[in-house]
């Protein structure tokens, strides 16, 4: 149902790729799970437990959406398989006592705490409104950034919640603008984002009112030229300050292979391998556990911006998110470049994220 | 002007029409009477071709109709009114004229050929915009008369149907006007009445089969005729 | 005769029941073949529920899935969440599940033919939404995860292992045990019965038949095979979500009781056994998954309006009746009312 | 600062005539397909969907300018609709039970377009925005109106009234209703029953590719729009009394506005299951719908 399965299955490919390593660790091929949201979790389910009993494989990874996530998630777990998720924010992947299941990606909750300190830092007390689709990711997102509203001493706005597959936004838009706050929070799937955003615009929402607290590249440029100025939240951008020499080489290959700048998803992808890699030289054999405590143990950098990775005591990612301004934008040459305007770390467990988000 | 030969009609093991042969001349009403279930229906649709028989032709002005679909014999001149009348409830009593006019087109004497309709039934003109579901039975049954379409040959199945009798009268009326004006009537009926009072011709026909075929005035004075008919209503 | 029948009958369950023990055995050193075995019990379940209802009584139901969803959301709550014994909470919910589905499919019941699959498909949207849009009962669109095994104590074996081929072999007899509830309702009077509605529901009403009556019960008794198949499909996978009981699950089952031949006994297995283990064996094929899947829908419908069994049974049987030129009955059938 | 309740009220009008057009629209088109020929239309919502996807390839990847494009798509789409009822819609005119046939038939039509469209619109893109026709917002009062959306709505009742007027007094659109009414007594009045489905085939989903088109106008879309689409859409014909165009219009209109109300006085996941309620209750109640024919 949702468009993140979309978005994902497109971008098997950049992860099963792992160009730089292709031929496999200590003499072992990699192989990943290619799951999108067309399928079914008895699926999923079947191809997890192919990759065990079948292909006897030290590690299973996937770029999954929701549920078919939570099903692999409960298949490692009950059967003691490794499970390295780099694309997944559902922060049940990690809940406390969690034995084999890791997480690249940070937990959505944690965006949401993320956006009221970045506004805390941008503006004081200020209003925020929150618009969102009534997606179990979304919800998290939302969840997170009300808990950390108060406690950031901002004020909370009008907060409204669209069912999946919701087309028109004008009523609620205006009655967002109508309560005039200092930011409009966005956290739309796909299309509806566009169109709840370009409503805003039209009601006289400024773009650097609205931040939108993810985006791949095709969201950032469905906003529309018209949204230059609005900020969004990310893990990787073409544009970041920190990118690395690798990174730049990641960027260039990429967006000539693709016709476009890779997003913070293709990043993870591409990280993957090389947490596998390191986890693996660093068990020094091809054990289940030996590498799960590997992983564990784990202190390393993303090779693309060096950003440090590390897992907590239940495999949940030692988190981080930028938060860049669109600078400029060309929609039909499908480029934009955007500037880093905070930067943040922080602990999985800053705020209750497994209470908030059951 | 209409020849059925050796006709046989079947719904899966149902025999509905066992070889019937009929013949209805030009310029006269031929009246086919029979009581339920004795075929009669099912023969009006293969002549207006909704049903395909298993054996038999049927040949009008010495052409077969094998193969031609319902609207190729509209365009041949043969008017069917099914039993119900087959009206559109939801169009007005104008709309039902002008469906009448289908094949033929807007031009070509309409206006007159629907003057002449208002003519005929007066109730009709008044209540023209009305929606012919909210007709009576007897005002459905003059804005079921077929003549729009011009037809050389008009048959029409239990017109009388539910209707009281001083409006069955104004029907045998009309049909022996409509006759006057040249039309041949195939009328086909549960009524014996009624076709004896305006047939020429008769056709008796019970359980798929024609059992007694004679003028009208020869038939209705038949003991054996009226018999088996008083036996079967 | 009768006598004949009963012993013929009895050795073909017996053989079933070895062949299902047979194959849940043979497939136990590959876990992955014995999931695929597992699942494909499972389908037989809910193909045989499928098959009295559409099959047998001519019912289109597109909200099987969900009524399988609520048995299972059922049982792993009772089972989780309250500590009862699974064995104990199955049949709970599989009767709570089915007496649900009765209430909801009870007035569309009385509808006919395309206004009663359309009912069922709108009362299936909706289960999928009560499921997504209720997280306190459900957790919501991202599911339940890491449901566990039951146990099973059985008197003179002790503790049975069910993490192994054990509970593919539940599975099989209770794919079993469906089929023949099926097959003693279609022998039975009831049997008659519910195929006169099939073939006219008007007719079968007017020979005295209560028509609704009948519908409700059969579509309780497969409501009720619906809601097994769930409560064991939740602790068979370890996982479920409201997408593991969607439309499309609804669908699927439909397509293989369609596919394999409605209104027989072997038709909806043969129909599970091929069209089951597909996408599980074309996993590298996903893309071509869902095309692959329209096309076969429309395949059967426009070339075999009987299914693969019932072609085969059909060629089987105009092969015996030129062998001994005996006059086929033909059924009467009325004409459609235009 | 203008009063909210006024601008509120504004943006609930225009959105109810944006949506309830749209929605009249496209259940127009899937009501006289089934009224006509029987067929309810599964696929409807992948029809929806799938016009708009053709347009946006051509006026983006391919630089067509937006009219061209939405002409083209709707061009191409008679031959498209011919071919499948060529291929496939035939085959059912004469199977008495036609109805479910159709709807599974439609439902595995529903698959295949589904699958297509993931394999080639669903890896290009996850969102899709027709370039606007024009540019600009037109106020109505102190409300501003998208001056693109306000096309799609004209061009949406432009279609409305023209298919209305069109039904009532063309000479085809009178043969159409006629076949919905009495199919037997359309053919002895002469009409050739087979080309009225042809027709309405042609006319219904050419109707429908229009309603995605303007959709695609009025808003950003993406896949998911096929599944809520087809339901709002089935769920309008249901209540509105399937085969009834005027209870498309009516019932297309109030559905839009009782989700622009309900959004502001509930919520907007209110809205969508009061449809499902409100189709539930009327085919209980009155399976023919409220403007039965």
């Amino acid at each position: 149902m949702g468009v993140f399965g979309v978005e994902l299955r497109r971008r098997h490919e950049a992860c099963r790729g792992g160009d730089r390593c292709g031929g496999g660790v200590l003499g072992r091929p990699l192989r990943f799970l290619v799951i999108d949201n067309q399928t079914n979790p008895t699926q999923a389910l079947a191809a997890a437990r192919s990759f065990d009993a079948q292909d006897k494989v030290l590690v299973i990874s996937g770029p999954t959406s929701s549920d078919n996530a939570l099903a692999i998630y409960g298949y490692a777990e009950q059967n003691q398989v490794p499970f390295l998720v780099p694309v997944a924010a559902f922060p049940q992947l990690t809940k406390p006592g969690t034995q084999w299941t890791f997480r690249l990606e940070p937990a959505a909750v944690g965006w949401g705490y993320s956006i009221a300190k970045f506004v805390e830092q941008k503006k004081p007390g200020a209003k925020i409104a929150i618009m969102y689709s009534d997606f179990a990711l979304m919800r998290a997102i939302a969840a997170g950034l009300k808990y950390q509203i108060p406690r950031s001493n901002l004020t909370a706005g009008p907060e409204i919640v669209f069912p999946q597959g919701s087309s028109d936004a004008t009523i609620q838009a205006t009655q967002v603008r109508a309560a005039s706050p200092d930011y409009v929070v966005v956290i739309g799937a796909g299309a509806f984002d566009n169109t709840i955003t370009n409503q805003l615009l039209d009601l006289g929402v400024k773009p650097d009112q609205i931040i939108h607290p993810f985006g791949f590249t095709t969201n950032i440029l469905g906003w529309g030229a018209r949204s230059v100025g609005s900020y969004f939240g990310t893990f990787f951008d073409h544009d970041l300050d920190g990118v690395t020499a690798e990174g730049k080489k990641f960027i260039k290959d990429f967006a000539e292979k693709n016709g476009r700048p890779p997003s913070y998803i293709e990043n993870f992808c591409y990280t993957t391998p090389y947490v596998i890699k390191q986890a693996i030289e660093q068990a020094g054999t091809v054990d289940r556990a030996k590498f799960r405590d590997a992983l564990r143990a784990l202190q390393t950098k993303e090779t693309t911006s060096g950003v440090p990775i590390a897992f907590d005591k239940n495999g949940a990612r030692q988190e981080y998110i930028y938060y860049m301004q669109i600078t400029s934008m060309d929609v039909a040459k499908k480029e934009y470049s955007a500037k880093q305007v905070f930067y943040m770390e922080w602990s999985p467990e800053v705020i209750p994220v497994y209470d908030l988000v059951k | 002007m209409l020849e059925i030969e050796n006709l046989t009609v079947r719904y899966g093991a149902f025999l509905a029409v066992d070889r019937v042969s009929l013949s209805v001349g030009e310029g006269i009403i031929v009246g086919l009477v029979g009581p339920n279930g004795a075929g009669k229906s099912s023969l009006v649709r293969v002549v207006s071709g909704l049903v395909q028989p298993v054996t038999g032709t049927v040949r009008f002005r010495e052409l077969p109709l094998d193969g031609i679909p319902p609207h190729g014999r509209v365009d041949r001149g043969i008017a069917v009114v099914p039993e119900g009348r087959g009206l559109f409830p939801q169009m007005s009593v104008e709309e039902n004229l002008l469906m009448g006019r289908y094949r033929r087109g807007m031009g070509n004497g309409a206006r007159a050929l629907m003057d002449h309709a208002f003519a005929l039934f007066p109730i009709l003109q008044e209540r023209r915009r009305q929606l012919a579901g909210t007709l009576s039975g007897g005002q459905q049954q003059m804005l079921a008369t077929g003549i729009m379409s011009e037809p050389q040959l008009l048959i029409l199945d239990e017109p009388s149907l539910g209707l009281a009798p001083i409006v069955v009268d104004e029907i045998g009326r009309t049909l022996r006007r409509l006759k006057g004006e040249g039309v041949t009537i195939l009328l086909v009926e549960q009524n014996a009445k009624l076709a004896a009072d305006v047939a020429d011709e008769i056709y008796v026909m019970q359980t798929g089969r024609i059992s007694h075929h004679g003028a009208a005035s020869d038939l209705m004075t038949d003991r054996s005729v009226m018999e088996s008919f008083l036996s079967v209503q | 005769m009768n006598r004949m029948r009963a012993s013929k009958d009895m050795w073909l369950w017996i053989s079933g029941a070895a062949l299902v023990i047979g194959l849940a055995l043979a497939t136990a050193g590959n876990r992955f073949a014995a999931f695929i075995i597992g699942i494909v019990f499972l389908n037989v379940l809910w193909t045989a529920g499928m098959n009295l209802l559409y099959g047998y009584t001519g019912l289109v139901s597109m909200m099987t899935a969900g009524v399988a969803g609520i048995g299972a959301y059922g049982t792993v709550k009772l089972f989780l969440d309250y500590g009862w014994s699974f064995w104990f909470a199955v049949p709970v919910s599989a009767v709570g599940a089915a007496a649900v589905g009765v209430i909801l499919g009870l007035p569309a019941l009385r509808l006919r033919g395309f206004y009663f699959v359309l009912s069922s498909l709108v009362i299936q949207v909706a289960l999928t939404l009560v499921f997504i849009y209720f997280p306190q009962f459900t957790n919501g669109d991202t599911g339940i995860t890491q449901i566990p095994r039951p146990g099973l104590w059985l008197p003179g074996f002790g503790a049975v292992d069910l993490t192994g081929p054990g509970f593919e072999i539940i599975l099989g007899l209770l794919a079993l045990a469906g089929v023949a509830v099926v097959y003693m309702i279609i022998r039975s009077r009831m049997g008659a019965f519910i195929i006169a509605i099939r073939e006219d529901d008007l007719l079968a009403e007017e020979l005295g038949i209560d028509v609704t009556r009948y519908k409700v019960m059969v579509f309780f008794i497969s409501s009720l095979l619906m809601a097994v198949g769930g409560a064991f499909y939740a602790v068979y996978t370890g996982f479920i979500s409201p997408r593991s009981f969607d439309v499309l699950m609804s669908m699927n089952i439909w397509l293989m009781v369609a596919f394999g031949g409605r209104g027989t006994i072997a038709g909806p297995i043969i129909g599970s056994a091929i069209l089951v283990p597909i996408p599980f064996l074309l996993q590298e094929l996903y893309q071509i998954k869902d095309i692959f899947y329209g096309s076969l829908i429309i395949l059967v419908t426009v070339a075999m309006p009987a299914g693969v069994y019932g072609t085969i049974l059909k060629w089987w049987r105009v092969r015996r009746q030129k062998q001994n030129t005996a006059v086929a009955p033909v059924a009467i059938k009325r004409m459609p009312a235009e | 600062m203008v009063d909210p309740n006024l601008l509120i009220g504004l943006s609930m009008l225009t959105t109810g005539l944006v949506l309830g057009a749209i929605f009249a629209l496209t259940a127009a088109g899937v009501t006289i397909v089934y009224g006509c020929i029987w067929l309810p239309n599964a696929a409807s919502g992948q029809f929806f969907l799938l016009a708009p996807l053709v347009a946006w390839s051509l006026s983006t990847a391919m630089g067509w300018s937006p009219i061209l494009a939405v002409a083209a798509v709707l061009i191409a789409g008679l031959p498209f609709a011919y071919l499948l009822e060529r291929l496939l819609i035939r085959r059912f005119y004469d199977v008495p039970d036609r109805n479910i046939a159709y709807f599974v038939v439609t439902l595995g039509i529903t698959q295949i377009l589904s699958g297509v469209f993931s394999i080639t619109w669903g890896q290009w893109s996850d969102q899709y925005n027709i370039p606007p026709l024009a540019e600009g917002v037109v106020f109505i009062g102190p409300f501003p109106l998208p001056a693109n959306r306000l096309i799609a709505l004209v061009g949406a009742l432009a279609l409305l009234g023209a298919l209305f007027v069109g039904l009532r007094y063309h000479r085809f659109g009178r043969a159409l209703r006629a076949v919905f009414q009495n199919r037997e007594a359309a053919a002895l009045r002469g009409v050739d029953v087979q080309r009225i489905y042809l027709g309405a085939f042609l006319l219904g989903t050419s109707v429908i590719f229009a309603g995605g088109l303007l959709y695609a106008m009025a808003y950003s879309f993406d896949l998911s729009v096929a599944w809520s689409m087809g339901i709002t859409a089935f769920a309008i014909m249901i209540v509105g009394g399937p085969g009834s165009v005027l209870g498309a219009l009516v019932v297309g209109m109030l559905f839009g506005f009782v989700q622009a109300a309900v959004s502001v006085f509930a919520s907007p996941t209110a809205a969508t299951l009061s449809y499902l309620l409100a189709m539930l209750v009327i085919l209980l109640l009155r399976p023919s719908g409220l403007f039965a024919r």
